[in-house]
């Protein structure tokens, strides 16, 4: 075992993970590297679960009895969670999604339906980068189809990074809505948010952080980091599936008109006119994803409880090492940073011209699952011309013996190919 | 929940009825469908007259009518502490016992300690102090309060 | 004990579920009688949410590794049961969506922005009814706006049902969708379905049945139903939060666009342009609520071993006892069909001039749990002229003995106001 | 699942190469990238060569390498014969157990049965097969099966 600085005592935290004892094919252990794509859940978010059904489960906000009120008050409670994990001035600025991929398209729906000074329409632009997530470009694609918006977005350099050089030209007093990711899913780059946001506050833009790839596995401040909005998901961060997170500041939540219609969103409804809920519940129509929203308050507890400076630092030295180990498979190509600073904990890669497919069919065989494909971010591919990519991503229960794992299995793939 | 003293508010409100006032709201709470009709008459800011109409369940209509009995008469300075005393005793999730202090200020109110423990309902026994509050902000022109719409 | 025929064995079946044991204020036992906003849950589907996380979590659609492929043959074998339960001719015309409001919001914004000849617009008209759930009210109030389409309706006759009486002059050649609820949730009513889809048809208008609570009650054929969309929730029969599912013909969802853009919903991205997947993946962007599809599926398991027939029936002979033992209350009075032909299990009553908050309150304190408000159905009310309503509502696990206790709770409810 | 004689025409395939047909069509596995861009030339109703270029995982070129091998030469209804049979083996799950009978038909690609337990690389394995179907519709102008839209 090798001992690297900063790690987490990964051996009695692997324990709260039960999916960790599993064996695969025959016995082998598995390995999971696909945290990028979802994390494990853990022992104390699965009990929260199982707890609320057995115990308090009703529909909330609309009733007297015992269960409505502590069902609320759990409901409640997780978005009072939530909003302290990201620093959140006011709890009502945490809306509840489905997932991340909700939340943006959320914002982009809103700004086409707004008034001014925030509407997007034909004379106006909308700016995104080529290493979004698909949910990240799919949205405003839409948006600008539909409203005629223009959409532009800024390139990568050759080593995976944004190429911020040309942001005047990108940003302008045109733009009404800049997206962009703070951690790319499949390049592992960490964006510099600072230079993005003050180019979009010079012209009036506002500005949204797809946080996916961040939430989960570093401190949040949404007020630091000064953008109007910040997305990001329950599933790649301990908690359940089903429940996304939309961050927005008071007044835009205030001004921005509602998206999905229904119960919890109104504040009075008759046949000819209805008017809404202040936020949060201006946005979150219908029966809310009750359980999955107490699931990530318990993963969000659980994830404070460790630390998510630790936890940051722990994903560092994993990173760390396994750049280095894996820079020294033959044949291998980091697509993305080629070090361990300001990525995070995603590595995507190819190896000599073995399909991914095969590379993450013959590893699995291993008992080691990483992801293969273009990981939702296609236009990286295109990009850098490869079809698609292996990717590891490492997570809090991540070891160095998982990345030794990794490097064996690789050599077995080239020999098996080879 | 149910003081005595709530439930004969409730069965006897105090001031109830719509007498001419300087501003009007209508205010209503969505999860439930109390709704309240509220009208202030200020002589200055001596708080001349509130009066009210509404439909609702009895914690909101005895609140109306225990808001009558307090804050007519008095004072806008006045009445605003007492206001920030019953909204304080209301976000108390039960926690708060009245103390003598207290009790001097809120007089009957007192009673809605109890209901405190209920989140849905203290919004129900807030309904006419919030209104109130918006009335008044429309009366004297003062102050940013008004942001929940009348209709 | 009251013994009434086609009844379930309620004994046996209650042990499934955790939270009926549970005591409430100093020991009483919990009588739940709030089933039309959420149903309980078996421990059947508490289990297989746990074996989900625990031992095959992973993201779907997009992997090579073992855990993804089962959490895809999961998801998508939910995918399967619950089409086998709809009768639905095809698995891809289920759309898995986080609850009913979505999918109602969904096929509201399919139409917004569809080609002819679907398209909703400022020469063209939608239907809805005067008892519909709000989230079956403000995304067509929504769309109305924002297309400049006229939103129409049926009003309500006296006893609580549909007045079709001028179905000719409200749904017209100018009609492109109507939209209604098949059993209402705050009146019980079951809605006439073929007299109103034999005249959209006549004019060539789509039928979108809100069936959020039906689905959970009686078989539900949507075949049978000719309809061309079918909404409902899973919280309501069963299963978890945090799930919703739309049918929609297949022909329909072909041609229809997108809603929600993302991952998963997409055929091939570059920044310029996309192309979508097939359904029902074009409808689903992001991950989907994926343990929660698999509890839904569990659920509908349960409900299918059980029976939906037997359900329908336990609940029909619940609902006439709960008439019968109401009307004999003084000063109750039904909102809604006077008898048990014809409606669900969901009773709404006043009693007297006491406030239904107040009949609530005082029923909690004896463990009985039942809704009061308008139930996301304030247009009722106001036709009704009340200001809301108690409701009591049943499922397959209701007993006469808790009928029994509801009355002698509203007795004690008028002799504390009295 | 990598049988010797997937790696075998994924290392060596047959028939690579676009060469002049009656039309040509381009498949994506939207899911892992694997593309093909593949050419159909018939005589009457004989498949006169089925040649293709794409790039893909081992599956996905392998069963391109074999498509070429059983179809070239054979009269339409016979290689839809033998589509037919491959796609129900790609579909069984792993369940079906090829018999002399289906090996008489799908010669060497009787070696897919064991991908067929791998969903995600039943699409891999059927990319080509597909496009092949694709092709052969818009080259003889037949059926309504041309449903996936060709680049
Ligand atoms: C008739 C009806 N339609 C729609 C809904 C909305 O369902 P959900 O809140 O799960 O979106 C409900 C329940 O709340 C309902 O009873
Ligand atoms: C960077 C990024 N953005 C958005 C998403 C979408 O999240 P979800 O699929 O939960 O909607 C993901 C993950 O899939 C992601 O990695």
């Amino acid at each position: 075992m090798t001992a690297l600085p900063g790690l987490l005592d990964t051996e009695t935290l692997r324990k709260d993970f039960p999916i960790l004892e599993r064996a695969l094919h025959d016995g082998k252990k598995l390995v999971y590297l696909d945290n990028a794509a979802t994390s494990q859940t853990p022992r104390q978010v699965i009990d929260v679960l199982s707890e609320y059904y057995e115990q308090h489960n009703a529909n909330v906000h609309r009733g007297v009895h015992v269960l409505a009120e502590e069902a609320t008050a759990l409901y409640e409670g997780a978005r009072d969670k939530v909003a302290e994990f990201i620093n959140a001035p006011s709890r009502d600025e945490v809306i509840f999604t489905k997932n991340a991929s909700e939340s943006l398209n959320l914002v982009a729906n809103m700004l086409g339906w707004a008034d001014e000074p925030y509407r997007v329409d034909h004379e106006t632009e909308i700016v995104i980068t080529e290493m979004e997530h698909h949910s990240n470009i799919v949205p405003w694609q839409l948006l600008s189809q539909r409203t005629g918006a223009k959409l532009k977005w800024f390139g990568l350099t050759d080593d995976g990074r944004l190429d911020l050089s040309n942001i005047d030209e990108v940003i302008t007093e045109k733009t009404k809505i800049v997206s962009f990711v703070l951690v790319s899913n499949i390049l592992g780059t960490h964006n510099p948010v600072e230079a993005i946001v003050r180019r979009a506050q010079e012209v009036g833009a506002l500005v949204l952080v797809d946080a996916s790839q961040a939430a989960p596995h570093m401190p949040l401040d949404v007020q630091a980091l000064q953008a109007d909005f910040v997305a990001f998901t329950g599933h790649k961060m301990c908690g359940p599936t089903g429940i996304g997170v939309l961050w927005g500041r008071q007044e835009l939540l205030e001004d921005l008109p509602p998206f999905l219609g229904g119960g919890e969103m109104i504040e009075t409804v008759s046949m000819h006119s209805s008017t809404y809920a202040p936020a949060p519940h201006k946005f979150e129509a219908g029966t809310p994803p009750v359980a999955q929203a107490v699931g990530l308050g318990a993963a969000v507890d659980y994830l404070t409880a460790i630390g998510m400076d630790k936890i940051a630092q722990h994903e560092h030295a994993i990173t760390e090492y396994a750049v280095k180990r894996l820079l020294e498979v033959p044949d291998l190509r980091i697509i993305g940073p080629g070090t361990a600073e300001d990525r995070g904990a995603a590595i995507s890669f190819t190896l000599g011209d073995i399909h991914p497919h095969d590379v993450g069919q013959v590893l699995d065989e291993q008992g080691i699952a990483v992801r293969v494909g273009h990981h939702c971010a296609r236009p990286v591919c295109l990009r850098y011309g490869i079809p698609a990519t292996t990717r590891a991503s490492f997570y809090l229960y991540s070891t160095p013996g998982e990345i030794d794992a990794l490097v064996d299995g690789l050599e077995h793939v080239r020999n098996f190919f080879g | 929940m149910y003081q005595e003293v709530i439930l004969d508010h409730y069965k006897h409100p105090h001031g109830r009825g719509l007498r001419p006032g300087d501003a009007e709201v209508h205010h209503v709470n969505p999860t439930c469908g109390d709704e309240i009709t509220l009208r202030v008459k200020y002589d200055g800011s001596r708080i001349e007259d509130v009066s009210y109409e509404g439909q609702g369940c009895s914690i909101s209509q005895a609140s109306a009518s225990v808001l009558n009995d307090l804050l007519v008469g008095k004072d806008l300075a006045e009445a605003q502490k007492i206001q920030e005393v019953f909204l304080e005793l209301m976000q108390s999730k039960g926690k708060l016992e009245p103390d003598d202090a207290m009790e001097e200020v809120l007089e009957d109110a007192v009673a809605f300690a109890g209901v405190s423990k209920y989140p849905a309902r203290v919004k129900c026994a807030l309904l006419s102090w919030m209104a109130w509050k918006d009335a008044t902000a429309q009366a004297l022109g003062a102050g940013t309060d008004a942001e929940r719409k009348t209709a």
